[in-house]
């Protein structure tokens, strides 16, 4: 590995504000060898199971393996396409309907690159990260959300 | 020798713990059947296993102080 | 063609600011049956050519042609893929490099749909867009813009 | 006839002009001998012509009133 990028704290307590993102996308400005940003964001459904509202998701992680997976993924990902930046982010806790649960934001060059590898780090994490969403429905009972 | 086990998700609900320090299991197998004794409705879910945070995909030996992690289907993102 | 999408308005004068991108995300949060959002943004590049560092890019475009190409990719767009939202934003005029000029947002239930929806629509909006950029360099001189 | 010439990014460059009108053109390969011959160095240049915002491909016979784009390669985004 030709580049060595320490470990970042991907968890966010509670839901990824809009606001943060804007503020992410912002901090690229000085970056004038990025030609491309490709962003994805997980955002909560308010699905309808056997007739219950979900009115929220509780993610919990086992942190300690996800950290080393997020680093492996991060390392991988680095080693595989050409990146200027990647960055990673995680809720843990409660996240309403209509909020933002997972964030992750690729920037290259080229564009084939930051969207390519957006992609890739993305089905990454929902098929390697520790993770797992508990939906609340709105009469306060509750299942155990599956990955599609 | 201890060994910690750690339970998410579904698997921390149905044995209402987070974490369980036992003592003199040899090995992932031993492990888990013990868990099923204990409860049975474990035999009914699907789950995987990290040793010290890696995946075990056979049956592993145990030594003191290892962490180990029942896992139930991943659903992050 | 089962729905039917008005004309929006793509070009905006100057840059694309990183406030108005993590607005556009906040306005989706009312829209809950949204899973999953993809975003490219295309950023000016300081590119050195031949010696000189180009300071910014000055987009010119055939607007009448353009609204009707930017028409054409929404509606095959959304044929084409089950998508709850699409936008697409272009800076028309001059853009300093760090800065963004092109922003594709694409919403769908599932992240697949959003995320090979945005990389088709980045790639139609490169090739069918009658948009010029005009690279302004440091030293007062330009070039014309290749896409590559 | 009359016809609206629209030339754009380094054609417009070129001819310093970005909208001229003509008179009795026929067809596509007629203006482009026309403007080939105001302006030599556009035999040099790659360029593709939309006829009323539509892209065309061969020649193609011109009506009065119509708008006829040359247009250099796309680089937007």
């Amino acid at each position: 590995m030709s580049k060595e990028h320490k470990k970042k704290n991907v968890f966010i307590q509670g839901a990824i504000s809009p606001a943060f993102i804007g503020d992410s996308i912002a901090k690229h400005s000085t970056k004038t060898e990025i030609g491309a940003h490709s962003i994805f964001l997980g955002q909560v459904r308010n699905d309808i199971l056997d007739g219950k509202e979900v009115a929220a998701i509780e993610y919990t992680a086992y942190t300690e393996m996800a950290d080393e997976v997020f680093h492996a993924i991060r390392e991988e990902t680095f080693a595989k396409y050409p990146l200027t930046c990647m960055h990673m982010y995680h809720s843990i806790g409660v996240v309403a309907a209509g909020e933002i649960s997972l964030f992750v934001f690729t920037s290259s060059r080229h564009r084939a690159d930051a969207l390519e590898a957006c992609t890739y780090i993305v089905n990454r994490i929902k098929a390697e990260a520790p993770v797992w969403g508990k939906e609340l429905f709105t009469d306060g009972s509750h299942t155990w959300k599956a990955n599609t | 020798m201890t060994i910690t086990v750690l339970m998410f998700g579904r698997i921390a609900e149905l044995t209402g713990a987070q974490r369980q320090t036992l003592h003199d299991i040899p090995d992932t197998n031993r492990l888990q059947q013990h868990v099923t004794q204990m409860y049975p409705d474990m035999a009914n879910l699907t789950y995987s296993i990290a040793v010290n945070t890696v995946m075990i995909r056979e049956n592993t030996a145990l030594t003191d102080g290892d962490t180990i992690a029942l896992m139930p289907p991943f659903s992050g993102g």
